[in-house]
């Protein structure tokens, strides 16, 4: 497994070994208030059979990290104002969007949140699921449906040959979310991006559908990016965490250490705020304030008017993304007072 | 603690619930069969007391919550407040019924009317129960209800949608504590909260329980959030209670297949440390189990709860 | 989750236009509803215009005649020799007065019957969902036309017709917006706090409406405008010695060939009027309500 | 699905009494008398009653609506009190040349205005959107027997291209066609044009691009097919208003239509006819709206496979 | 605001195609040599200025437009020339055998043109239908007590009273078959024993004729005669200029200019029986007084208002009835414009200060709102106000009969061409048209219905106009021609003041 590396200059020494690699993304939205930067310097890469967790809550971007990978930001709103997307050492920013369109279909995969409203109501699901084999790989009809077939029996889907012919709206949410990724993985692509895939389904159904996806990684060897806002969701499958907060990653490193010794406040926070880590009935630790608006961050950092540990520094000054003292190479945070943080655990 | 179970006479009492909504035919749009939500559902929540109500979706507990305040018509069983049947209620009983029993829902964006203000939102349930708060006072009391819940009482003037989303949240518990009711019924009350924001909602539900001896009727598919708040859960599965007990009974010694995969499911913060959901420690193998491979039973389960959803 | 996600405002694309676009665009056709308007009351005072004078010295002459009094007619004459100007303007002020009380009268009965239709359901809702299919089926200007055979020409007679074939849409309107709010938590919300039939649906349920039913007015605004021209055509709307935009460039077509100024001009007057209230319909839906698109 | 087209027919039924009803009543509440009409001004008043006796006119109401509806049952609607033949063959001479024009120009509209939205979906705030919203909208703001007067004096009397009156061959209905047409095609573009942008915005439309399908793949068939649904209706519904716009279309190019007679028949109260036709219109317009109703069931398998 | 600049450059660029199609209106065609089309060319329309409720003749008896297209498919016993005087038709002779009774010699060898032999049963059959239908001739045909066929071809009519009259009325009553009398549809698509044979006919669009092979008289050289039943203006006018139509039945005229720059058109104004009059509701005061009807009258430039809206294609009138139909004479002292006079005339009746009262007029009847607007303008000027009642023909008929106008401006035709249509039929005791009542009139009309001397009844209308334009019962306002307007290769076409074109005679040349 190859290693995920922090900062610029960690360009030259990674570049062959990482699949995607995501360097100081900038992505504007023009919205009728004004200006919104959704993506503040986003780095991060993924290297070939990793899962990287991106979590963080409504508004830090997440979602749009993974958009702006697939060339799916809402046009004209949304746009990409500065920095680098390499997978496989090609920079996606530089391609028109076609390219990329046409590169994602077979390299990179996408299965979205809600599963009733990204399938298409008015085909059958075997239509869906086979028309990458029929558009991209100039399939027949005939053959197509019977790749079709195999990919839903594969995820999952009951009945398949019967069911293949019905409609998104005669299946259930976990169903949906299978047909979904029976789609994602047609062409077997190497690099999967699932945005929040289990936030609209019932739990005992939310543990299926990451199983599977964890099977189907297991299987094929590709790489994985779980965006979610579900600290536990993720933290059974992937091997490496991003906390965004406010379009920026605040903390990144191996899931185990993010989450067993957060550097960044906000991450502790969040850790703290879980009610399954107080006292049943006892009162919990949230973190105060509200998340910001992304049209009127405060100045310096971007937290600190909710952090316990905010001084003039952080209201002033941005902190980079840095290894904290005393920790592995890959564990990093944008926090002033990481130090602090840890050794106030 | 007030999830101490106080020992006197129930606040609400719920016996034989059933809820069923009709199956029409196609052509002359008869009523030729039902299908139900809610059956034979019984259970009390005393003064004071914090009950939990969970189960996925379809599972009918969201049914259960509307038929308790009003906004559904059981089909049959009782629902006692304070004593009474308030199910044969006329419209003007029911109407001062209305003040005892408040609501806090789960969409902060779609429970608060956009066209009013805070103080007018907050002053709605004055406007329609004369004798609560005479009119002069309104603005003075619905600024008191502000700082209450952790609002800035200086914003009174603004509508909704010029606050966060757990701002908004905390909107409408002031709202509902306007009428000073005995029972508060949260239907999803924080789910569409971010879990920072969640936090502080939790913290304030409970504060004000001590405060007012509220007790709440809370409804939620996030176990971890029953199970902290919660002193006794019921648990809902096809419309049906398939298990009810103390907190600690359901959680750490569920005795129903469905409660055992329900809690089997809820996905756990650091596998690593093999801990389970609770903070108490649990011995129980299916808190164990760490993704991988699908139960058939489960399987089948998803079928059976999408067909209501 | 995404609650939050509207404060960044990932926007559905057609709002994309930004806001100060929109005000210009409800602003200008506002500024030229309002010059009209004024010029509708101002400038047939100015010229004592009396629409049952004739002048038959004068009549057909074209834009820029010097008339007998040492005045110019800047749009010519018509078929009497009465100023085409103050005719036009003349029949702007009935092409509003139609216009507005139309949509007045449909609007009031048709917000109206909607709220209640959505409010309670059943057999009412029923009832006046039939009323309307049944309205339906009838084209509005073959209604119009059998109407005013049996209430005679008249410029009320013609508001009550417009108004009669204009209150489904608003009803429709009214009644599908009722149904979404009402399942809306806010909604329900007022129900538990005890509220009266009266206090949901005139205090919770009509302020949501209002948006609606002003992009409906706006966009119906230049239809009803319009429907009345088409039945002055066919002879049944404005009556004379009243004449409306519809009715100046009705009569007018008889002219086209020789006296085209008598049609056109008074028919670019209409196309900016329906044009200003068009723009400002569609404005305000971006603005208000962009799902009402295909109402 | 079936139970749902029975339910369908039975409410166009239902619709059709309905229409049937207000206009007999409106036709009874017109204060002139067809017997008058029909007698002539110099008429003495016994005259115009025997007339009127004649034409069943002074039996009751109840009577005579009773009758009514039970002849309409069997397709007679009586004779025309003018013309003196039944009104149903009146209305036979002249409904194919109004449902003629009615499908060519729902077929023109179609045809036009679905490209149309596509291209300015495609361009949306450039220029040709901008183009192409603006000339509907100014379609959409004249009075259609305006344009269809300046048509008719410059492609009739200038260039002597077309026909100006009357059904004379093909050549006669291009231009009430293209008038009729006119304002439809203004509506739809623009409702393609709102309709592809609203559905842009979908996440099964993201899943498509994510597949890797170009945008004219994503247009069709995957955001045109939704698009439609909401536009299909409108159709049915613009049906009404397509032949109400005949009547205008027809007065103007003096089309042997169903408008005209129906126009005819108010102003000469010829009753039977009058009550014949805007049944007919009224038919015409429910059973289009049933086929609309089948064809969104067929576009949108949610409603055929719930109903 | 871009998207209203652009509305304007477009419609900008719209106008001016429009604008320069129409100034190049006149398409230039030298009339050709007078060379006759071949027969299969021989294919004419018509566009007449009358609507055509039905081709039942029975039930419209007084249709202008059925009248116009029945004259070539039906006959009568007797047709108007151009004089007005009655001709023989299907009866070849008539001879009064007592003063009340009318006996008929009719033609031989006459068939319909579906080969029957025209018999007197036909003529008996079709009086049966005429009179049993109680359309508007029923007032004219009431005169008529009895009618018997003697023979096959005697026809004999017995009236209550001597009437001079009788003849006029019959060029109306249309003879079909008489096997036919109650057969209502085959009336609606009648078989006659004229020139032409009906053999399509789309209601309110056309009827179109064939040429009767097996016709009697001189047979038709049209091949097919087509009645374009074209109502609006600019389709009338264009279907002439693009050759669709060849004859337009009339121009209106504020359309000349427009049609006299055609070049291959000729217009041609011809005398008619048609008048346009305004009553005075005669029984309603203060209309009562004869001075104020007067003073109305001669509130009015006629003569001025007539030239500027009608042209040459009008003249004022000076009596009661058109001066083409027979009797209408010049009546005396006819009011004329005098606003001074009239305001005297006023003060003289007690209205110093004017009156106020209402005019109907009917809105199918094109050009009487601008009529109407001129006249309340010049009105005005004396101190009456007058509020015009623009009503559709239906409603309009209904206020009319009911008497519930203070005044009404209507169209009429002298259809018989007797002046005793007109006066006697509208302004005697009986009548109670307009409120009007001069027992003096009466006797005066009754004894020129029943004189048969063309003489002695003239000088009784002259003795009754005089006494009328005395009490200004109403105004005849002016009286029009029609103005046809035919393509130059339309050859042989004349236009009778009734308007009933014979089209048996008309052939097109290249």
């Amino acid at each position: 497994m190859a290693e995920m590396r922090i900062g610029s200059d960690a360009v030259t020494r990674s570049a062959a070994a990482s699949l995607l690699s995501v360097r100081d993304l900038q992505v504007e939205f023009t919205t009728a208030a004004g200006v919104a930067r959704a993506l503040d310097g986003v780095s991060f890469d993924v290297s070939p059979g990793e899962t990287l967790a991106i979590l963080g809550e409504s508004g830090s971007g997440k979602s749009v990290t993974g958009q702006a990978v697939m060339a799916l930001l809402p046009k004209p709103a949304g746009s990409i104002v500065g920095g680098s997307i390499v997978y496989d050492g090609l920079d996606l920013t530089a391609r028109p969007v076609k390219d990329v369109r046409k590169l994602c279909a077979t390299e990179i995969a996408m299965v979205f949140q809600d599963p009733l409203s990204s399938l298409n109501p008015v085909f059958q699901v075997g239509y869906q699921v086979a028309e990458p084999f029929r558009r991209r790989l100039g399939m027949g009809k005939r053959e197509a449906w019977g790749k079709a077939l195999e990919l839903l029996k594969r995820v999952g889907i009951p009945d398949a040959e019967t069911r293949i012919g019905d409609y998104p709206h005669q299946f259930s949410g976990g169903q949906r979310q299978r047909i979904m990724i029976a789609m994602a993985i047609a062409l077997e692509p190497r690099l999967l991006i699932a945005d929040e895939p289990t936030t609209a389904l019932d739990v005992t159904v939310q543990k299926q559908i990451i199983a599977l996806l964890a099977d189907l990684q297991a299987e094929t060897g590709m790489a994985m990016i779980l965006i979610s806002h579900d600290l536990g969701v993720v933290a059974q499958v992937a091997e490496r965490a991003a906390i965004m907060y406010a379009g920026r990653i605040v903390e990144t490193g191996p899931i185990r250490e993010v989450y067993d010794r957060p550097a960044h406040p906000y991450t502790r926070g969040l850790l703290d705020s879980i009610p399954s880590a107080a006292e049943i009935g006892g009162r919990l630790t949230p973190i105060v304030g509200s998340p910001p608006n992304l049209l009127a961050l405060p100045s310096g950092c971007s937290f600190n008017p909710r952090c316990p540990f905010a001084t003039d520094r952080c209201r002033t000054k941005v902190p980079a993304l840095r290894q904290p003292a005393s920790r592995g190479s890959d564990h990093a945070a944008g926090c002033h007072y990481s130090e602090e943080v840890l050794a106030d655990a | 603690m007030p999830k101490a179970a106080p020992t006197h006479q129930p606040l609400l009492s719920v016996s034989n619930l059933k809820v069923a909504y009709p199956i029409r035919s196609s052509v002359l749009r008869r009523i030729v069969g039902e299908k139900v939500a809610v059956r034979d559902v019984t259970f009390e929540v005393k003064p004071g007391e914090t009950v939990g109500l969970v189960g996925e979706s379809g599972s009918g507990k969201s049914t259960v919550a509307r038929s308790v305040i009003g906004l559904i018509k059981p089909d049959a069983g009782a629902i006692g407040f304070n004593g009474h049947d308030i199910t044969r209620y006329s419209p003007r009983q029911l109407k001062s019924v209305r003040r005892e029993m408040q609501m806090v829902f789960q969409d902060p964006y779609a429970s608060l009317n956009p066209r009013l203000t805070v103080r007018d939102l907050i002053a709605e349930g004055w406007r329609v129960h004369r004798d609560v708060v005479p009119r002069g006072n309104w603005t003075a009391v619905a600024q008191e209800l502000m700082e209450r819940v952790g609002l800035n009482p200086d914003y009174s003037d603004r509508y909704a949608h010029q606050f966060s989303g757990g701002q908004r949240q905390r909107i409408g518990i002031a709202r509902a504590l306007a009428l000073k009711p005995k029972l508060i019924i949260c239907d999803e009350a924080v789910s569409a909260l971010d879990v920072s924001v969640q936090a502080q909602v939790l913290n304030l539900l409970q504060d004000l329980q001590e405060e007012l001896g509220l007790a709440y009727l809370f409804i939620s598919h996030d176990l971890s959030v029953v199970e902290h708040l919660c002193a006794r859960v019921l648990v809902l599965h096809g419309g049906e209670v398939v298990e009810e007990g103390s907190v600690h009974d359901i959680f750490d010694r569920p005795q129903h297949d469905y409660t055992k995969a329900l809690l089997a499911a809820v996905p756990v913060v650091r596998p690593w440390l093999g801990r389970s959901v609770s903070s108490s420690t649990s011995t129980h193998p299916e808190r164990l189990t760490q993704g991988g491979t699908i139960a058939p039973n489960i399987q089948s389960r998803e079928e059976r709860n999408d067909i209501y959803s | 989750m995404s609650a939050d996600q509207a404060v960044i405002t990932i926007a559905p694309s057609h709002a994309r236009r930004l806001r100060a676009t929109v005000s210009a665009r409800i602003l200008v056709p506002l500024v030229v509803i309002g010059i009209l308007g004024i010029g509708a009351i101002v400038v047939p005072v100015l010229y004592n215009y009396d629409p049952l004078h004739a002048d038959l010295l004068v009549r057909l002459k074209p834009p820029g005649t010097a008339m007998p009094d040492g005045s110019i007619a800047i749009f010519g004459t018509d078929k009497v020799g009465s100023d085409l100007f103050a005719e036009m303007m003349a029949g702007t002020r009935v092409s509003l007065i139609v216009g507005a009380s139309t949509l007045l009268i449909a609007g009031i009965v048709g917000g109206i019957l909607g709220l209640l239709a959505g409010y309670f359901g059943g057999w009412l809702d029923t009832a006046l969902m039939r009323i309307a299919d049944i309205q339906l089926a009838f084209p509005s200007i073959l209604l119009a036309i059998l109407l005013v055979s049996v209430l005679g020409q008249g410029i009320l007679n013609v508001i009550i017709v417009l108004s009669i074939s204009n209150w489904v849409i608003f009803a429709r309107v009214i009644r599908s917006q009722v149904l979404g709010l009402k399942s809306l938590e806010y909604v329900e919300a007022a129900r538990t706090l005890g509220a009266s039939h009266f206090h949901i649906i005139f205090r919770t349920l009509l302020p949501g409406c209002i948006a609606p039913m002003l992009v409906i007015a706006s966009v119906e605004f230049g239809y009803v405008v319009l429907a009345e021209a088409a039945l002055s055509f066919l002879g049944v709307g404005a009556p004379f010695g009243t004449p409306s935009l519809g009715s100046t460039i009705s009569t007018g077509t008889q002219y086209l060939a020789s006296a085209w100024w008598i049609s056109t001009i008074p028919g670019l007057l209409l196309l900016v009027l329906v044009l200003a209230t068009g723009v400002l319909g569609d404005a305000l839906r971006d603005r208000f309500d962009p799902r009402l698109r295909s109402a | 699905m079936l139970g749902y087209v029975v339910r369908r027919l039975l409410l166009a039924i239902f619709v059709l009494w309905g229409v049937a009803t207000v206009v007999f009543i409106i036709v009874r509440m017109v204060p002139a008398d067809p017997a008058l009409l029909i007698a002539g001004q110099t008429a003495t008043p016994e005259q115009v009653a025997s007339l009127r006796q004649q034409m069943g006119l002074d039996r009751p109401l109840t009577a005579q609506y009773v009758q009514y509806l039970g002849q309409a049952v069997t397709g007679d609607f009586g004779n025309s009190y003018t013309h003196n033949v039944p009104a149903v063959y009146l209305i036979g001479q002249v409904l194919p040349n109004t449902a003629l024009l009615a499908v060519l120009a729902c077929t023109l509209a179609i045809v036009v205005s679905i490209p149309l939205g596509v291209l300015a979906a495609l361009q949306v705030n450039r220029i040709g959107d901008r183009l192409v919203t603006t000339v509907s909208l100014i379609i959409q703001a004249l009075p259609g027997f305006w344009i269809g007067v300046v048509m008719l004096l410059v492609f009739s009397r200038s260039l002597k291209w077309l026909p100006s009156a009357g059904l004379v061959g093909a050549q006669s209905l291009i231009l009430p066609t293209i008038v009729l047409a006119l304002p439809f095609i203004a509506i739809l573009t623009r409702l393609t044009r709102s309709g592809l942008i609203e559905v842009n915005g979908e996440g099964y439309i993201n899943t498509a691009r994510a597949k890797g399908l170009g945008e004219l793949t994503v247009v069709f068939p995957h955001a045109i097919r939704n698009a439609l649904i909401p536009i299909v209706t409108v159709i049915g519904l613009q049906f009404g208003t397509l032949l109400g716009g005949a009547v205008v279309t027809e007065t103007v190019f003096s089309f042997p239509g169903i408008g005209k007679l129906l126009v005819s028949s108010i102003q000469l109260r010829d009753y039977n006819v009058l009550q014949a036709s805007v049944l007919v219109i009224a038919a015409t317009f429910v059973i289009v709206n049933l086929l609309v109703d089948l064809l969104y069931a067929y576009i949108d398998p949610r409603v055929r496979l719930s109903k | 605001m871009t998207s209203t600049r652009k509305c304007w450059e477009g419609l900008a660029a719209a106008v001016a195609v429009a604008v320069i199609a129409l100034t190049g209106l006149s398409g230039a065609e030298a009339a050709s040599p007078a060379e006759r089309l071949p027969d299969n060319q021989q294919n004419l329309t018509f566009v007449p200025n009358f609507g055509v409720p039905s081709l039942d003749s029975a039930m419209v008896p007084l249709e202008m437009g059925t009248n116009q297209i029945m004259s070539n498919v039906l006959q009568a016993l007797v047709t108007l020339d151009k004089k007005s005087i009655p001709q023989p038709q299907l009866a070849t002779s008539w001879k009064w055998t007592t003063p009340t009774s009318l006996q008929f010699k009719l033609r031989e060898g006459v068939t319909f043109s579906d080969g029957q032999p025209f018999t007197s049963a036909d003529v008996v059959g079709s009086f049966d239908r005429f009179i049993a239908k109680k359309a508007t001739l029923s007032a004219a045909l009431s005169i008529i007590t009895s009618y018997t066929a003697d023979d096959p071809t005697t026809f004999t009519i017995n009236t209550s009273a001597p009437t001079g009259t009788l003849l006029g009325v019959l060029s109306l009553v249309k003879i079909g078959q008489g096997t036919h009398s109650t057969d209502d549809v085959w009336w609606g698509k009648p078989i006659g024993t004229g020139p032409f044979v009906i053999t399509s006919y789309v209601a309110n669009d056309h009827v179109k004729l064939t040429r009767n092979d097996t016709y009697w008289g001189e047979k038709a050289k049209l091949k097919t005669l087509t009645f374009s039943l074209i109502t609006d203006t600019n389709a009338k006018i264009t279907a002439l200029a693009n050759g669709q139509a060849h004859v337009l039945g009339d121009v209106i005229y504020d359309q000349f200019p427009t049609v006299k720059a055609m070049e291959n058109v000729t217009l041609t104004p011809a005398d008619a029986l048609t008048y346009y009059f305004l009553w005075f509701n005669n029984a309603k005061s203060p209309l009562t007084d004869p001075k104020v009807r007067r003073a109305m009258w001669m509130a009015l430039d006629l003569p001025t208002i007539v030239q500027s809206l009608y042209g040459e294609t009008a003249s004022p009138m000076d009596s009661f009835c058109p001066s083409s139909a027979f009797g209408c004479v010049t009546a005396a002292d006819m009011p004329s414009y005098d606003p001074k006079g009239a305001k005297a005339l006023l003060a003289e009746a007690g209205y110093p200060n004017g009156l106020t009262a209402d005019i109907l007029l009917n809105t199918s009847n094109a050009g009487m709102d601008t009529l109407v607007s001129a006249f309340v303008s010049q009105w005005k000027a004396v101190g009456i106000t007058v509020k015009p009642r623009a009503q559709d023909p239906t409603t309009w008929l209904a206020d009319f009969s009911a008497h519930n106008w203070d005044m009404v401006v209507n169209p009429n035709a002298t259809i018989t061409g007797d002046a005793d249509y007109t006066l006697n039929r509208l302004y005697n005791c009986a009548a109670n048209r307009l409120g009007y009542c001069n027992p003096k009139l009466d006797a005066l009309f009754t004894k020129a219905q029943q004189s048969s001397d063309p003489s002695e009844r003239t000088a009784l209308y002259q003795q009754a106009v005089n006494i009328m334009a005395q009490d200004a019962p109403g105004i005849p306002m002016f009286q029009t021609k029609s103005n046809v307007a035919a393509l130059k290769s339309v050859q042989d076409l004349s236009i009778p003041p009734t308007e009933f074109i014979d089209w048996s005679t008309v052939y097109l040349t290249k």
